[in-house]
Order: structure tokens, then C-alpha cells, then sequence
């Protein structure tokens, strides 16, 4: 190549440059609530808000998805196993009744005590913690209940045997299963969003966020180490790519941000509990009324318009 | 030839497809050392005669190797990556995008397009390990997914070659949405009756081997293609497991039952005819 | 009590349900030697108070401890085994089918009816290990496909007890039949949005959990049951393997994913009447 | 329980011996040519005749379902492993061109010399062959491919990995899944039907047998040793339960049989295999006109009506 091509290279890098921020999803409706949340959290979000996020998504009192469970689901009813290999103690699923209504829900499990910790694996699952949540997933959908998710995971458990039994293959089936789900979904990040174990059981009609959850792509560590050569820099990492709520929002990649009550879902665990029921019901209200075929198509069309890219 | 920054916290650290510059020649054999001129690689598909070991293949090369000649219709070349966070590490995004197109004469790291392999029309979804770690940002998503819909509007199957360190992480999260998205075109194409034959080359890591590559009805894998969510550094780093020495590959894999099988490279074209032709007769 | 034959190759070295008849009185525990009179065990519904041991539990029995008083209504007692293949090995089969009634004072090794549980509306299906070893022939078959279609025409679930030694070898080739027979209830069942709630009591084997039983939208064991597809007998003498001490069993069970839980027999009926809830809501 | 019980008793069981053998199944239609060999077949047939299809459908020269896929199907291609755990050898899947047309092949398959024969473990499946078959099965309804199975196997693997990798579990989601399927369906025991193992790919449309093959709830040395307590009884076993294919067609359980060269398969592959593809591409013809909810439903109905039973 010579001199022309490169030119012309650099001028498309400057057009890059000066892109502006684009909403790569319409934006769905929210309740009023909600977005007397967002405007308090909107304008410049500095380098130090995000990283607070980052610090109260890991929280260790923050609930985790039991903790929810026993406060928003009577009659819980936990279903365990994948039937054919083990049953993983990172991701829980179950049935219970929502507020009247039957619905199956599947979550990352982290343990709060050493023992707990070590037990659900830090939150992290294995494939076969996946291939129960598709199970879960396929009674919902058998018996028209309606599916909730809680994302709480620091990624999928990166070990030999994980990798042995299928974790690149297990993470895209579940999706491709919440893909082709006929029920009302909703999923919501209450801590830790990362990576691809996150968004194997993300994939819902309605994505939301509480307001100090993070979600990504990388941990912060992760990022620096690769980027900075230096896990150190994790900070500047996190600022870089944006991990927290408000930006996620702004990017189309969630519907909707759940409130927490001030201080972070640590400080009152009834009260976060109570903001989330709120919030799962309301976004479920949303998304029943379609037809299933055309909930189906118009979750597919949510997530084919995401991204950022440029017509040259 | 350059690199992309290998750009997922889950493989990051996996072996690069070629030695680092500077280590050895990329026309020398890591097998068995011999050395051979280009057009004797090109012309053994660079496959070494010697050894077997299978040389990494840039997108535009395999296309030649796969498609019938002159039958390759580039599609969706207008879509770009653009810069969505501003994305400044060392250096800013931007600038990894034009030196990787400058190194590959890429538009990013995948070519998609029609074609036909022995007679049998389809669509080609071939990604380049090249172009920034093969890396998929939201213009690998964009173009894959039209890439099914291209596939699904002909009612002729989608094949895709992958290698790829996983998502780019310069564009943050949207770079996970690419997963769903790629998912979902998948999906649409099953409903449309269509198909995805997956050859996965390599590397096929992270969220490329979490998303599209492990979902074709038949999914092949070329000899010692490493494909794994996590990559062996993280893995060994994290769990301090001592790692089998073929963890990840294609033969490990096809052992634990994730691959149909494994296809040397001179094997390709007619085993992707055979499987085309037997998904186009109804 | 008279023991039925087990009767699947498969499943016919079982440890019996209970010990044969003259080694110990059936009311001595096996897990610590303690000895109750039947109303005492019958009020602890056959749960030793002492050592936690599950005895045995006959269907009208189990019909009792899990529904609510006077709610059960028996459907299909008129189905009973026929002798298709004038089958007759050391005796002939009628003449089995008659001691095991007699025995028994049941039809056969399966009771279907209507009940509530906790004032919730199901069907029942419970097995009777003590009718020729629960073992299921023609009659068992259509008496439990008569329950799917008895539930889905009610809008009910479906609660199965099961408690076999597998397919009735005596009606040969037509009770392995039995198998696709009732899965195929089961999907009609399924396909009007009816559930099924499988409780697995010791033992289920055979071709019993290689049909409805493993095919609950929820399957829960009774602690210490044993649920394989091949007796422990069988295994160890084919593979020479030694078996681990739980082989089979409801523990071994839950930790490899084939069980949602195992309830302790006071528990089922409340843990029932919480699913029959949830599955009844919309 | 008084005499009156008793003699109630007595007097049924008089009833039951005098039963005349009914068919649990309507027994469809056949090619002329199947009915002029069934002919031949009809008529008392002993105890020695049955004993020679047993050992018949085990002659170790008897083709297996990779010598009738190297004969039947063009541009076979082998699909490979559950995507969880492994690759079972002893069941066999794969997409292949039946006289024209795609078709998916699921089979048993044994081994003729001691390594391939250990090597697929004498077609004795574990959970994992069942689940490949299942994932073939699945593979067949995306796309409407027609799905026929050949069943040769003396049942499945009974090991301690295999029951705690859910063999129990595995055989009945087969039998579900076959039952759920779309598609026209076609099955054919080609030598051992044994139990589960077997029905566990054979719950198809139309249902055949080849001649000298058997389908049975047990082997007829397990059953000897169960009933006469002396394995050595197997031919009176046999001769009681009846495992062939004529009293198989007499029961209603299978559909048709298939002829083989004189002599038995083992003496003319490439005969026994045009016979076999012949019988197939009929079988399926039969039921391909249908509505695939029709099919289904028509599928359903044929094992629910099979069993034979008294109501008192
Ligand atoms: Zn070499
Ligand atoms: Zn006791």
C-alpha cells in the first residue's frame, strides 16, 4: 500500500474520532418512577462514580439472588440437577409465585461466608449449571410461566473441566434458548454482569439493571492487565469502558435501571428487595400482552440493532 | 505481520496463531521447523507437506481455497467499526483499526459474501485472526447477522470459518451484545429453514465460541484448533490445574463430544460440498 | 407378603424392598434393629422415629397419607392384566396374577384416581411394589396413560408414585410397549399444559424410570431410594466394577443431577400440595 | 380375605388362560411383497424357529448399521458427540442420502472383530449415545429431514458411569423426543431389539423388523435365569416370551418385516441391504403424505393402543 491508502486511512480515522454516542436499541418506555431515577443519575457520571459501582456490585453484603428469593417468592420450589451430569450450586433455578403469579426463575448463587463462597463457586457457573438453567427455561416455557433471571457473576468458572464438558458451546445455547423462548422474560443484573456468563441467561425481553450493578464485557482487572499491562490499573480501565448502569442504558444494551435504596441494595436488603419486585413486575406488564410470536420477534429485533458501527 | 491486541479477559493469553515477530519466519513450520517459500505454502494450503501442521490462513486466502473460482461475491464490505466509547488505552481504538487495515487490506476481521463450493450456492462468513485477534466488535455482529439474513433470503446455507481471540473489547459492553446478536440472525435462519455448517479454525475463543460458531447444525474443526471459552493461561492462572497438554483443542474437544469432526484442511472444500449438498436436497 | 418375581433383566437383583420373607419381621427396621407395631409405624407413616428409615408403603396407603381425607375417587379399576402370550414358566402368569391379589388386594400394581392434596385438585398414580414387584404390564400402562388423559381432561396435574422393578417380563414384548405407551401420555398430557409431579420411592427401576417417572416437570425422590436402569446386581456382575456404596440410590441421584429433591416422607405431602399450587396458578 | 374371595379369584384366572391373542395395534397396510413373505412365515410357528432367529440376529456375519449406511445412504456424513461429555461409539448418527433425499440415520452399532467390538462396546449405549441421538433427532425436525433408525443392540450399557450419567432418564427423553417430532419417522430392528436400550430409539411411525431379527422386553438367557433360575433354559425363555419378528407383527408392536436373502442377512449384505432400503423408502412413502400434526398424533395413537388387557 502506499502513500494514497494511507492517507485515506487517516482521514477516515479522524471521522472516526469525532463520532458521537449512539443508541444502538430504541429505548423502550419506562414507568415514571424509573426515570426520575435516571435524570437524578444523568449528566457527566465521573471516573469515580463508575468505579463506586464497581465496588458496590461486589459488595459483600450486597443481596444476592436468594436473598431476593425469599423476599419476593412464595412457595419456592428450587429445581436442581441438569440431569445428566451434576447439579451446580452457582446458578440456582426454581419455581415460585411472584406476587400471585407462577414464575420460574434462574440465577447466579454467590456464598456470603468462606465456606458458602467456596461451595457456589464464587458465583461462577459450569456448563452444567447452564444446561439446568435451559431446563428451567423449558418449563417455563412448557407451562406459559413467565421467566426470571438475576445475573450475579464475575463470568463463567474458567477451569479445565468447565471447558472439558462444553462451557463455550453450553453459554451459547442458553441464549440461543432464551432466543426462542415463547414467555415473557425479564433478566436484571444485581451485581457482577461478566461477560459471556452473564449473558447466557440475559437474553430477555426486558434487561435490566440496578442502579450499582455493573456489566461487561471484561472485569476491570482483566481489562487493565491486557490494555495497561498493569491489573493495577483498573480504575482507568472501568472509566475507559464504561461498565456501570447509566452507560449501559445509554448504550440501548438495557431497558431499564432498578432503583436501589440509598447507599447501595447492602445497606437495606427489604427495601431492594421490595424496589426489584416493582420493577420485575412492571417490566413482565410490558411484554405479556404480545402475541408470543410476535414477543419472540421483537426480542430477536431488540438485540439485532445493538452495537456501533460505521458505513464506509 | 501485525497483531490485534488479543482482546477478552477469557483469552487473552492463549497461544498466538503464528510466533510473535521476530521469533521465527512465518513461512518456518513450529512442527518441525521446516521453512518454505510463500508460494509453496499457498499453493499446500498451508498445510506443511512434512508435518501436517496446519498454518494460519488469512480471510481472503481461505475464500480462494474454498470458493469455486470467480464465484465470491463480496457482501456488506461498507460496515466499519466505529469508536462508540472513545475507547483510549495506550493508544486510541481508532488507531488499532487503521493500522489492522493497513496490515490485512481488511475492512475488519471478517469477509462475508455469496458463493458456490463445487456447484453448491451458499453464503461464506470467514473470519481473519489478523485483523485485531480476529476480535468481534459490532462490525464482525453486523456482518455476520446479514450474513444469515443474505443466506436465509437465498434459502442456501451460511458457512462460517472462524478465528477469533473473542470480543473486542474496545467496544465494551456492546461488544457482548454482539453474542445475542449473532445468536439471534442464527436462530432466524434455522426458522427460515436455513443452515450453518461451522468450521472452526484456529483459534475460536471466548464469546465467538460462545456465540455463533457452536451453534451450527454441523460444526467441524480444523487439526490442533485451539477452541475455548477461557484460554490455557487464564485457565492454569485461576484454578492452578495443571493442564492436558491437548486442553482446548480440537482433538480434546471432539473427544468430549463438541465437534462432529475434525477435517484436515485439503479435506475441507469437499467435506463442505458434501454437507451442502446434502442440506440443499429436501 | 408375597413378592412378585422382579421381572427385567435389568432390574431383578434389586435388594428388595424389604428383606425376604423369615429373616426379620417387616416391622423391624433394617437401618437399627428397632420393632414397632403396625399402628405405630402406620400413625409415623412407616418412617422409623428411631433411625429415620423409609419402609415400604402400599398404594392405598400412600393414597392415604398424601390426600386429603375422603378426596379419593379410584378411575380405571376395571383394567386388569390380560395373559396375551399364555405365558407360563415354572407357573402360569394368571396363576401369579391371582396370588398377587390375593396378596395384595389389589387389581394389579398400579392405583389411579382423582383427589385433592391440601385442598388442591389432582390426579393420582401410585404404584404397589407388592404386586409382582410393581413391575408394569399392559394393565399398569393403560391405567396410567388413562390418569394423563383423566388429568389433562380435568386441567390437573398429575402425581405419580412409583415404585418398580421394572417392565412385566410375562407379557413380554408388549410390556416393554408400556414404555413409549405412557411417555406418549405423558406428552398429550404436556401438550394440554398438564404437569406431571414424579415421586420416586424405593425402588424405581427399570422400565418404569425408564419411562413417566424420569419424565416429571419436577421429579423428587424418598431419601435412600433406589432409582437405576440396571440393578446393582446386574452392574457389578457385567462390568465387574465395585460399586460405590450408594450406587443407585436417591443421594447418588440429587448429587449427579437426575433429582430436583429428596423429601422425607412427612414432608411430601405439604412439599406436593406447595407444587400442585404453583403449577395450578397462571 | 374368606373363600368367597378366593373362589372369586379363581374363577377370573380360569377366564385369563382361555384368552384369545389379541392385537393391541392396527396393523397397517404392506407392499405385496412383505405380505406374500409374511405367507410363507404364517402358520404355527416352534419353538426351534424362534430359537433360530435369535441366534440369527446375533451371527456375528450379520450386517450392522454402518454396512447398511455404506450401502443406502450416499454423502454420509457422521455427526459426532452429545456437546456435554463425550462420543459414543456404540450408537451411531449421521445425515446421508437416502435414493435421493436427505435423511437422518440413527443406529446401534456393534463391532465384528474383539477391538472394534470393545471399542463400541458390543452397541450397549450410554446416557451420552442417547443424547447424541436425541441432538441427530433434534438436527432432523429443524430441517424436515425424514429420521430412520436401525435398532441392534442387546439393550444398554448397564455400568456405574452409565446409570450416573442417567441412563434411566436418557432412554425415556429419547422415547419423548421421537414422540415429538414432525417429521415421518421410520425405525427397524436389524438384529437385537433388546429393552430399553432399544425401544429407546424405535418409537418411529412405522416400526419394522427384518426378519430374523428379535425385539424383547429381556434376553432370553436373563429371562431363563430370572424365571427357570438357569440361564442354560434360554430356549424355553424364548420359546415363552416369543422376541420374534412374526408374533412381534402378530402383537401389534411392529408394522411390517422386512425380507432377508435366504439363509439370513449374514449371507448377502448387499442384498440384505437393498431389501432394507427398499422397506425404508416404503415405510416412509406411507407416511409422508400426512400433516406432520396429523403424523404425530397418528404416531401417538399407535402406541397408546398397544397392550392387551382384560377390564374385569
Ligand atoms: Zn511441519
Ligand atoms: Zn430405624
Amino acid at each position: 500500500m502506499a502513500n494514497e491508502a494511507e492517507l485515506r486511512l487517516r482521514e477516515r480515522l479522524s471521522k472516526l474520532g469525532g463520532m458521537k454516542l449512539l443508541r444502538g436499541a430504541k429505548v423502550s418506555g419506562e414507568i415514571e418512577r424509573l426515570e426520575k431515577q435516571l435524570e437524578r443519575l444523568r449528566g457527566e457520571r465521573g471516573d469515580e462514580e463508575i468505579w463506586r459501582s464497581v465496588e458496590l456490585a461486589r459488595h459483600q453484603e450486597r443481596p444476592y439472588t436468594l436473598d431476593y428469593v425469599e423476599r419476593l417468592l412464595d412457595d419456592f420450589f428450587e429445581l436442581h440437577g441438569d440431569r445428566a451430569r451434576a447439579d451446580d450450586p452457582a446458578l440456582v433455578t426454581g419455581i415460585g409465585s411472584l406476587r400471585g403469579r407462577t414464575v420460574v426463575l434462574v440465577g447466579h448463587q454467590k456464598g456470603r461466608d468462606l465456606k458458602e463462597r467456596t461451595r457456589r463457586n464464587f458465583g461462577m457457573a459450569y456448563p452444567e449449571g447452564y444446561r439446568k438453567a435451559m431446563r428451567a427455561m423449558a418449563l417455563a416455557d412448557r407451562h406459559g410461566f413467565p421467566l426470571v433471571t438475576l445475573v450475579d457473576t464475575p463470568g463463567a468458572y474458567p477451569g479445565v473441566a468447565a471447558e472439558q464438558h462444553g462451557q463455550g458451546g453450553a453459554i451459547a445455547r442458553s441464549q440461543a434458548a432464551m432466543m426462542a423462548l415463547s414467555v415473557p422474560t425479564v433478566a436484571c443484573v444485581i451485581g457482577e454482569g461478566g461477560s459471556g456468563g452473564a449473558v447466557a441467561i440475559a437474553v430477555a425481553d426486558r434487561v435490566l439493571m440496578q442502579e450499582n450493578a455493573i456489566y461487561s464485557v471484561i472485569s476491570p482487572e482483566g481489562c487493565a492487565a491486557i490494555l495497561w499491562r498493569d491489573a493495577g490499573e483498573a480504575r482507568k480501565a472501568a472509566a475507559a469502558f464504561k461498565p456501570d448502569a447509566l452507560h449501559c442504558r445509554e448504550l440501548g444494551v438495557i431497558d431499564g435501571i432498578v432503583p436501589e435504596p440509598a447507599g447501595g441494595a447492602h445497606t437495606d436488603h427489604d427495601t431492594a428487595a421490595a424496589l426489584l419486585g416493582d420493577a420485575l413486575v412492571a417490566a413482565l406488564a410490558e411484554v405479556e400482552s404480545l402475541d408470543p410470536v410476535e414477543r419472540r420477534r421483537a426480542r430477536r429485533a431488540k438485540f439485532r440493532a445493538m452495537g456501533v458501527f460505521a458505513t464506509a | 505481520m501485525a497483531e490485534g491486541p488479543r482482546v477478552d479477559v477469557e483469552v487473552e493469553n492463549k497461544r498466538a496463531a503464528e510466533p510473535p515477530a521476530g521469533t521465527a519466519h512465518p513461512n518456518t513450520c513450529p512442527g518441525c521447523g521446516s521453512h518454505y517459500r510463500e508460494d509453496e505454502l499457498v499453493k499446500a494450503l498451508r498445510v506443511c507437506p512434512h508435518c501436517g501442521h496446519h498454518f494460519p490462513v488469512g480471510a481472503r486466502e481461505r475464500i480462494r481455497q474454498l470458493a469455486d473460482d470467480g464465484s465470491f461475491v463480496e457482501e456488506a464490505s461498507e460496515v466499519r467499526s466505529a469508536d462508540p466509547l472513545g475507547f483510549f488505552d495506550l493508544r486510541p481504538y481508532p488507531e488499532r483499526l487503521v493500522e489492522a487495515e493497513m496490515a490485512t487490506g481488511l475492512g475488519d476481521a471478517i469477509v462475508c459474501g455469496r458463493a458456490t463450493i463445487e456447484g453448491c450456492p451458499c453464503r461464506l462468513a470467514v473470519m481473519d485472526f489478523a485483523f485485531m485477534g480476529g476480535s468481534m466488535g459490532s462490525a464482525v455482529g453486523e456482518k455476520f447477522a446479514r450474513a444469515c439474513e443474505s443466506a436465509a433470503a437465498a434459502g442456501v446455507p451460511l458457512v462460517s470459518v472462524s478465528a477469533s481471540g473473542g470480543a473486542r473489547m474496545q467496544e465494551g459492553i456492546l461488544a457482548l451484545m454482539q453474542l445475542p446478536k449473532t445468536i439471534g440472525a442464527v436462530e432466524e435462519l434455522r426458522d427460515s429453514g436455513g443452515a450453518l455448517l461451522s468450521v472452526l479454525a484456529h483459534p475460536t475463543t471466548g464469546g465467538v465460541l460462545a456465540s455463533f460458531a457452536s451453534l451450527g447444525d454441523v460444526v467441524v474443526a480444523e487439526p490442533g484448533a485451539l477452541m475455548s471459552f477461557a484460554g490455557p493461561r487464564v485457565v492454569a492462572q485461576t484454578t492452578r490445574e495443571r493442564l492436558p497438554d491437548d486442553f482446548g483443542r480440537a482433538e480434546s474437544n471432539f473427544r468430549f463430544g463438541h465437534l462432529d469432526a475434525i477435517v484436515p484442511r485439503p479435506e475441507l472444500r469437499p467435506t463442505l460440498a458434501r454437507l451442502l449438498r446434502l442440506f440443499s436436497r429436501r
